[in-house]
């Protein structure tokens, strides 16, 4: 910046206009501590009803194993919130990945990262494919998206049936059963060994702090936010709007990717079912946390502790042998409870912060 | 003239019907006869309700998650009803009915006082039905309840089944509410131009509540001819409905952001995927084919009416 | 003289601001009624007490009832107020697109009969509305239709809908061409002499005197003027009333430009997709060149076609007298430095649900990225730096952009440009809808710019503040560019001609 | 800022999380798998697991609580909320393993993957028994006590010839097509109808039609619409398409014979009422005994002679002639088979 070259600044007269308060809101009010207090509250609740709740290595240690797998598929539907678009095909592009990773162990018999890396760049693709059409076509990225998603449910199996045969590889490259079983603890220097966390958490932390610092800090990320935000300004402001949205799609199914990858790696196997599950969670995690459907902000924490809670409330329950109905009926009303209550919050937090000012 | 050809209706009518033609051509004609026109026209029935029920969240820029499982619980409570509870027939439908409407009602009620996105509520609300749904008689499956009803489902009229009327009457009655009641047209301002529906006396609360009841009500509509027209009931129903209740109504040309609907479009567009789906059976494709193919008629559906409202310079 | 509204000592409080301090307004049937003030001086929020979307905190608000006699009522809704006679248009468009002309006039009150919409009683109540402006529209045709003037007219029908006696205008013209603007004012003028009671809220000060006959001034919340005779007060008068001291005109530094200077943005026999033609235009650095013509002449669609947001088809582009290809709006930015300041800041100019350092900084991350990651520093920093040059009032420079008043929010807009370092600036109608204070605080800031060497070209539909900047101004008509004038800065001569440009040929345009 | 602040109380309390996990920081030497064997029947803890909700698990429920009382067992439980999700069951599998449950009996939910959720269970010494389905390739399971499906089909598909009186066309309708019992079923279909040489065409093998009631009915209708009259009888080797072509069938007034599957009330009315044919039935409640005793047996010390073993728990051909008689035939068989376990599979010290 050559402060050198500006002109002297004019002499503005104050205007006489009502200024609104600036936001200076209470910790409570961050929808992230809320969250970590739900979170908090459900650890303590299921561990007094369910000591087994503890349990390091039969309930601990999966349970960060799955929250790790939905962490980044919250992240996956992130990369798109952020545009204020949805991706209804997430759990098929997981699909379409872990099969390109499983046809390359099988057929190809690369290592276990080269596996994950021709997966990834499969999901990164069609991604960028839905986000092409979306950005070329102008139409909705549900429609979008929706569509993809039927088509490829089709493929998937059309394809699994061609390479396989049935639904599943039954290939094991070295390295995923460490990733499955291991923890930390299982690695040793001399009398020192690691946490009990399982090897596929750092992945889902090193995802999650990659697209925080996507978000937070990086040019392409804070470009992607400004086209959610407002296309047309975004676009008069010299951000190449469409190569955003691919980007931002194209992020998506990269995390799907990656998670069909975890997801693959903590069952034991690349099959067509993997992703079936995930387009539910992956609206509740980052909306959880705090990310709103109309794009523009994201929350990375917030998607991270939407996705353990859902997981806490899931893995409570399942421990407190609910049966198949009242686990249904138990995880929909604790969502509904933590989504007023997250409401209530916002809402007096507004306002805290009109009347304090 | 030229702007009814313009439509996305006449493009959707042709398609339609040029579908058809050559698919009875390709079926030596066995797509007309009595047997095969009926079960076309009676699983058309439940495609349209479902959409229809889609489409009306959509006018008013919501979404319902929970009409495929909503109405699943709706069809096994009637069941319940007629079988467990012994209740008659009649009965059982008209609790279909209310039990849909209200939860239609709870959704929209929880809608306006969370403030929460419809996308958001319904998915929470679906799956409190699906443990629901389960509730009601486990992994049992009713039937053999009222004759009469299932007679009901059963019958036609001129060679064409009742419940496939039922539903062109619903669709009449849908159509008829957003055209011509005053209700209905205040549904339609808000989904166009909330402020400005606002400033007209359109409660806004009032609206979303609205459109959710309405949407829960034709969900209990799809139970009951689900209930009368397949002849048996269990806790599996309405998994595979939640897609093609998007389906219809989009490839219809029913706007996401709503304001717009088209009840004609949505019939068509179920009228289409019903094809695609008989000549699955008929030819021997492979299901999996049948949802690329599905997949792809969306998709080019959208890309279509994007194509032709570039070309007649029609709203941005 | 009847009085139709009597609202007196109105009170209402926001948190940590008093919008209106005890205004009082008072209208009598058949009056054209100016309402003005700077931004901020309470007018918006006294016509949505007057609407029944806020209610008044103190002070009461009387109407006539059916003997005549003035009573103090509540309105508690917008209903209310259209129940009470009171019909408004406002600044933002609010008709269904997807309905017709008829049902967005009666939305209202949609008629029914056997609980079925009516439709003949729908098309004769809309008929009445449009017959009172003598407007021949068909009822039947869907609104998205209809051009923006057109839409204008249907807004006043639908207002007058509800018989309203008192109808509300905020800023009417601020879309519409001075042809659109003459005739919606004969249609006030008619309205006036059947006895409706209009409020016109303007910042056009030409407009307001050639039209109302009575003047409210509102400052701070209290009115300074009540309904005092118009043509009791000046221009002058009026705008110190407004802006509460001796307000004088600007005086900007005379600005010379070497006339051999190689222009920093040329324009030769250019034609585009958009529709141009024979657009040949010249801007220097330091040069302020002014671009005048009607809304719809093609000015703000050249701007985007110089942004590579239309092709150009025929002629030739040159920046620094290079021949440039400008294909997108980065590449206008980046490699041309020509920066685009729109006229609707809140559609296409600002991110109002992000912070005004994100909205300062998005031209400039490139620059600012190390490894393609953004520094917060350095972005507050320049921010700051900004906030300072340009007098932008900020509690902190995380504060969301959709929080800031009008003016600060245009300074944000023009910020952005300013951080990018650009060399041509190519400015939008800078002070629609902004107040004269904060208007002739722009005026100096462009002025300021072009001295530092900036070449600016200015699209403007305000002649006046044309005059005031311009060093030359050039007139588009019908995607062309008819004339270009030296402007020597005496208002009546130049006005005359660069009205003479503009009618030449067909005379109207469209 | 407190946004800052607030991201600093994030990261610390996660750390905290973290750390809590570490608390017990253990060796590699100390995670060697706990040895099974030992355990007395009252601290055996049974958990049979279907992989979700469906009509053919229900009798599991009887026959593990009779198992606990007859055996004396801790415990037997019954979890169907793993929803035909594998990473649901898995999920499921590890909570029960968690609340103390010591032996299992598991249909998978992917036949092709479950083998490495055996394995998982069995590397923290748990018996395991592969019940009512098989893992495709060979099973790492300690047993797996199952419905030959490819038997079993191959009987329902000879039922239907018998029905049709040898001749004519068949039609198979039946599950999810990539999942490897589906190709067995359609194996023993194939396998009856190259059987008759020529005499019986199989018309078609519809797929995919199991995931709900209403798409089996839709996919029924229009099947009959397309080929009913060519069509002399219909084999199904999957719940929803049995009920559904029972009802079709009887709608439409067409000659046609349904063999269904299972014993659901629905499909017994229908053989009474003539609308089935026969019923291929399997033997739930015998897996679930024989399971539960075979898995109590391995936690006592018992191991099992040849590893991985597979038993076909029966499968019986069910029309309106032994409609009263079938269930003796299924306690015989399954007392067949625990003796069958005691005889030459298990081998106890």
């Amino acid at each position: 910046m050559k402060t050198e070259t500006a002109p002297e600044a004019p002499a503005v007269p104050p205007a006489a206009e009502p200024r609104p308060p600036a936001r200076a809101l209470p910790v409570w009010a961050n929808p992230r501590l809320g969250l970590l207090i739900v979170i908090a509250v459900l650890v303590v609740l299921f561990s007094s009803l369910t000591p087994a709740f503890l349990d390091p290595r039969l309930t601990l240690a999966p349970l960060q194993a799955d929250i790790s797998v939905y962490v980044v598929v919250g992240l996956a539907q992130l990369a798109v919130l952020s545009l204020g678009h949805m991706n209804m095909a997430v759990g098929r592009m997981a699909a379409l990945s872990t099969f390109a990773m499983g046809l390359a162990y099988d057929r190809l018999g690369v290592p276990l990262l080269v596996g994950l890396l021709v997966g990834l760049a499969v999901g990164a693709g069609i991604g960028a494919l839905a986000g092409l059409l979306i950005a070329k076509t102008g139409v909705n990225s549900f429609v979008v998206t929706l569509a993809l998603d039927f088509g490829l449910l089709g493929l998937v199996t059309i394809l699994y049936t061609w390479a396989t045969g049935g639904v599943s590889f039954a290939v094991q490259p070295s390295g995923l059963s460490a990733l499955r079983f291991d923890t930390f603890a299982d690695y040793c220097m001399g009398e020192v060994c690691g946490p009990r966390i399982p090897l596929v958490v750092p992945i889902a932390v090193a995802a999650a702090l990659g697209v925080g610092l996507l978000f937070r800090h990086a040019r392409l990320g804070r470009e992607i936010l400004m086209t959610g935000s407002n296309t047309v300004a975004a676009e008069l402001s010299g951000i190449p709007t469409h190569r955003r949205v691919v980007a931002a799609h194209a992020l998506s199914g990269l995390l799907a990717a990656l998670a069909g990858f975890l997801l693959a790696a903590n069952n034991g196997a690349f099959s067509a079912n993997i992703g079936e599950s995930f387009l539910l969670p992956s609206f509740l995690a980052p909306v959880l946390g705090g990310t709103l459907l109309a794009g523009g902000a994201v929350s990375v924490l917030g998607t991270a502790l939407g996705a353990t809670l859902t997981q806490v409330i899931y893995k409570g329950l399942n421990l407190l042998q609910f049966s198949l109905e009242e686990l249904k009926l138990y995880i929909g009303l604790v969502l509904l409870a933590a989504l007023s209550l997250d409401r209530l919050r916002a809402v007096l937090a507004e306002r805290r912060a009109v009347s304090s000012s | 003239m030229r702007s009814v050809i313009r439509t996305n209706e006449f493009t959707l009518a042709v398609i339609a019907a040029l579908g058809f033609a050559a698919l009875a051509v390709a079926t030596d004609f066995n797509l007309l006869t009595a047997g095969t026109l009926d079960a076309f026209l009676r699983f058309l029935a439940l495609p349209i309700v479902i959409g229809l029920a889609q489409m009306v969240v959509l006018a008013v820029g919501q979404m319902n998650l929970s009409v495929g499982v909503l109405t699943g619980f709706c069809a096994v409570a009637s069941g319940w009803l007629m079988v467990d509870a012994g209740l008659p027939a009649p009965v059982a439908v008209l609790a279909a009915l209310a039990l849909g409407a209200v939860v239609g009602l709870v959704n929209g009620l929880l809608v306006i006082f969370t403030r929460i996105n419809g996308f958001i509520v319904t998915l929470a609300t679906m799956t409190i039905l699906e443990g629901l749904r389960y509730g009601v008689n486990g992994t049992g499956t009713y039937q053999g309840y009222s004759p009469g009803l299932r007679e009901f489902g059963q019958a036609s009229v001129a060679g064409v089944p009742v419940v496939f009327l039922l539903a062109v009457v619903i669709a009449v009655a849908v159509a008829l509410f957003f055209r011509r009641t005053v209700p209905g047209r205040h549904l339609l301002a808000f989904g166009g131009n909330p402020f400005a529906a606002r400033l007209s006396g359109i409660s806004n609360d009032r609206a979303l509540v609205l459109a959710h009841t309405l949407s829960g009500l034709l969900a209990g509509f799809a139970a009951v001819i689900v209930v009368a027209a397949f002849g048996s009931v269990n806790a599996s129903i309405g998994d595979d409905l939640l897609l093609p209740s998007f389906a219809a109504p989009i490839i219809g040309g029913v706007a996401l952001a709503g304001g717009m609907i088209s009840v004609t479009g949505t019939v068509l567009a179920a009228f289409l995927v019903r094809l695609v789906d008989v000549s699955q059976s008929q030819f021997d494709i492979n299901r999996r084919w049948v949802d690329l193919i599905i997949g792809a008629v969306v998709l080019g559906a959208v890309l279509l009416g994007q194509f032709r409202d570039k070309l007649s310079g029609g709203p941005r | 003289m009847t009085v139709v509204l009597s609202a007196e000592k109105l009170v209402k409080t926001f948190p940590g601001v008093r919008a209106l301090d005890e205004a009082t307004l008072t209208l009598t049937a058949g009056s054209v009624h100016a309402l003005l003030g700077e931004n901020g001086a309470g007018k918006s929020t006294l016509i949505k007490i007057l609407t029944g979307v806020y209610r008044p905190d103190g002070g009461q608000l009387r109407l006539p009832g059916p003997d005549g006699e003035l009573r103090a009522v509540q309105l508690g809704n917008p209903q209310d107020a259209q129940r009470a006679g009171i019909g408004v248009v406002h600044q933002e468009r609010n008709l269904i697109p997807a309905f017709s002309v008829a049902e967005n006039i009666c939305l209202q009150h949609l008629p029914r009969r056997a609980g079925l919409l009516d439709r003949a009683a729908l098309r004769t109540e809309a008929r009445r509305c449009l017959d009172l402006l003598d407007l021949d529209l068909d009822p039947d045709l869907p609104v998205s239709r209809l051009s923006v003037a057109q839409l204008q007219l249907v807004e006043i029908a639908k207002a007058l809908s509800a018989e309203s006696t008192v109808l509300l205008l905020d800023e009417p013209t601020a879309s519409l061409t001075n042809d659109e603007a003459d005739r919606l004012y004969g249609i006030v003028r008619r309205l006036s002499e059947r006895g409706h009671a209009t409020v016109l809220v303007s910042h056009k000060l030409e407009e307001v005197f050639a039209v109302a006959d009575t003047v409210t001034v509102l400052r701070d919340g209290r009115s300074v003027a009540e309904a005092e005779p118009l043509a009791d007060h000046s221009r002058e008068e009026i705008v110190d009333l407004m802006v509460g001291r001796a307000y004088q005109q600007v005086h900007l530094a005379a600005r010379t430009v070497a006339a051999d200077v190689e222009p920093a943005l040329a324009l030769d026999a250019v034609a585009t997709t958009a529709g141009h033609h024979d657009v040949s235009l010249a801007v220097r650095p330091g040069e302020i060149v002014g671009l005048y013509g009607l809304v719809g002449a093609g000015r703000s669609e050249l701007a985007k076609a110089l942004l590579g947001l239309d092709q150009i088809t025929a002629g030739e582009v040159r920046v620094h007298g290079r021949p440039a290809r400008i294909r997108d709006v980065g590449d206008a930015l980046h490699r041309y430095r020509i920066g685009y300041v729109t006229e609707n800041r809140k559609e296409e100019g600002l991110f109002l649900d992000q912070t005004v350092a994100r909205n300062t900084a998005v031209t400039v991350w490139r620059r600012l990225a190390r490894l393609g990651l953004v520094r917060d520093r350095a972005e507050r920093s320049l921010v700051d730096e900004y906030a300072d040059r340009l007098g932008i009032r900020l509690a902190s420079p995380d504060q969301h952009a959709g929080q800031l008043s009008g003016g600060n929010q245009q300074k944000v807009s023009l910020a952005k440009w300013l951080a990018a370092d650009c060399d041509v600036l190519i400015i939008d109608e800078p002070t629609v809808g902004i107040d004269v204070r904060t208007k002739a605080a722009f005026h100096e800031l462009i002025a300021g710019l072009a001295a530092r060497g900036m070449a600016i070209l200015l699209i403007s539909s305000d002649l006046p503040e044309m005059v005031t900047l311009a060093d030359r101004i050039a007139v588009m008509r019908e995607f062309a560019i008819v004339g270009e004038l030296d402007n020597d800065h005496d208002y009546d001569r130049m006005s005359q001609s660069v009205i003479r440009f503009i009618h030449d040929g067909q005379g109207v345009v469209a | 800022m407190s946004r800052r602040m607030l991201s600093r109380i994030g990261s610390g309390l996660t750390v905290v999380a973290l750390a809590t996990t570490t608390v017990a920081c253990t060796k590699k030497s100390d995670t060697t798998d706990a040895e099974a064997g030992g355990r007395e029947p009252a601290q055996v803890k049974v958990a049979l697991v279907p992989g979700g909700s469906h009509p053919y698990f229900q009798p599991w429920k009887d026959a593990g609580a009779k198992a606990k009382t007859e055996l004396a067992l801790g415990d037997v439980t019954f979890n169907e909320t793993a929803g035909w999700d594998q990473t649901k069951q898995n999920d499921v599998l590890k909570s029960l393993a968690a609340q103390g449950y010591n032996a299992f009996g598991v249909f998978g939910v992917s036949p092709d993957n479950i083998n490495s959720t055996f394995e998982d269970l069995k590397r923290q010494g748990f018996p395991v028994g592969s019940l009512a389905s098989c893992p495709a390739g060979a099973n790492k399971a300690d047993f797996c006590l199952s419905t030959d499906v490819e038997v079993a089909a191959y009987k329902g598909a000879k039922a239907a010839i018998d029905a049709m009186g040898g001749q004519g066309n068949l039609v198979h309708l039946t599950g999810n097509k990539v999942d490897s019992n589906t190709q067995r079923r359609i194996a023993g279909v194939e396998k009856a109808v190259a059987e008759t040489g020529g005499k019986v065409t199989l018309l078609q093998s519809v797929t995919d039609i199991d995931k709900d009631l209403q798409s089996a009915q839709r996919a029924v209708a229009d099947l009959l619409a397309a080929k009913g009259r060519q069509i002399q009888a219909i084999v199904n080797t999957a719940y929803n398409p049995a009920v559904a072509s029972a009802e079709g069938v009887r709608q439409s007034k067409l000659p046609i014979k349904v063999i269904a599957i299972d014993d659901d009330p629905t499909v017994l009315d229908g053989l009474r009422g003539g609308s089935v044919a026969a019923t291929v039935l399997q033997n739930p409640v015998g897996q679930a005994q024989v399971g539960s005793y075979a898995l109590m047996k391995l936690s006592g010390g018992c191991t099992m002679a040849e590893p991985g073993v597979t038993i076909d728990s029966g499968s019986f051909v069910v029309t309106t002639d032994n409609l009263d008689g079938y269930e003796a035939d299924r306690t015989a068989t399954t007392e067949a088979l625990r003796k069958k376990f005691d005889g030459d599979l298990l081998k106890c010290s």
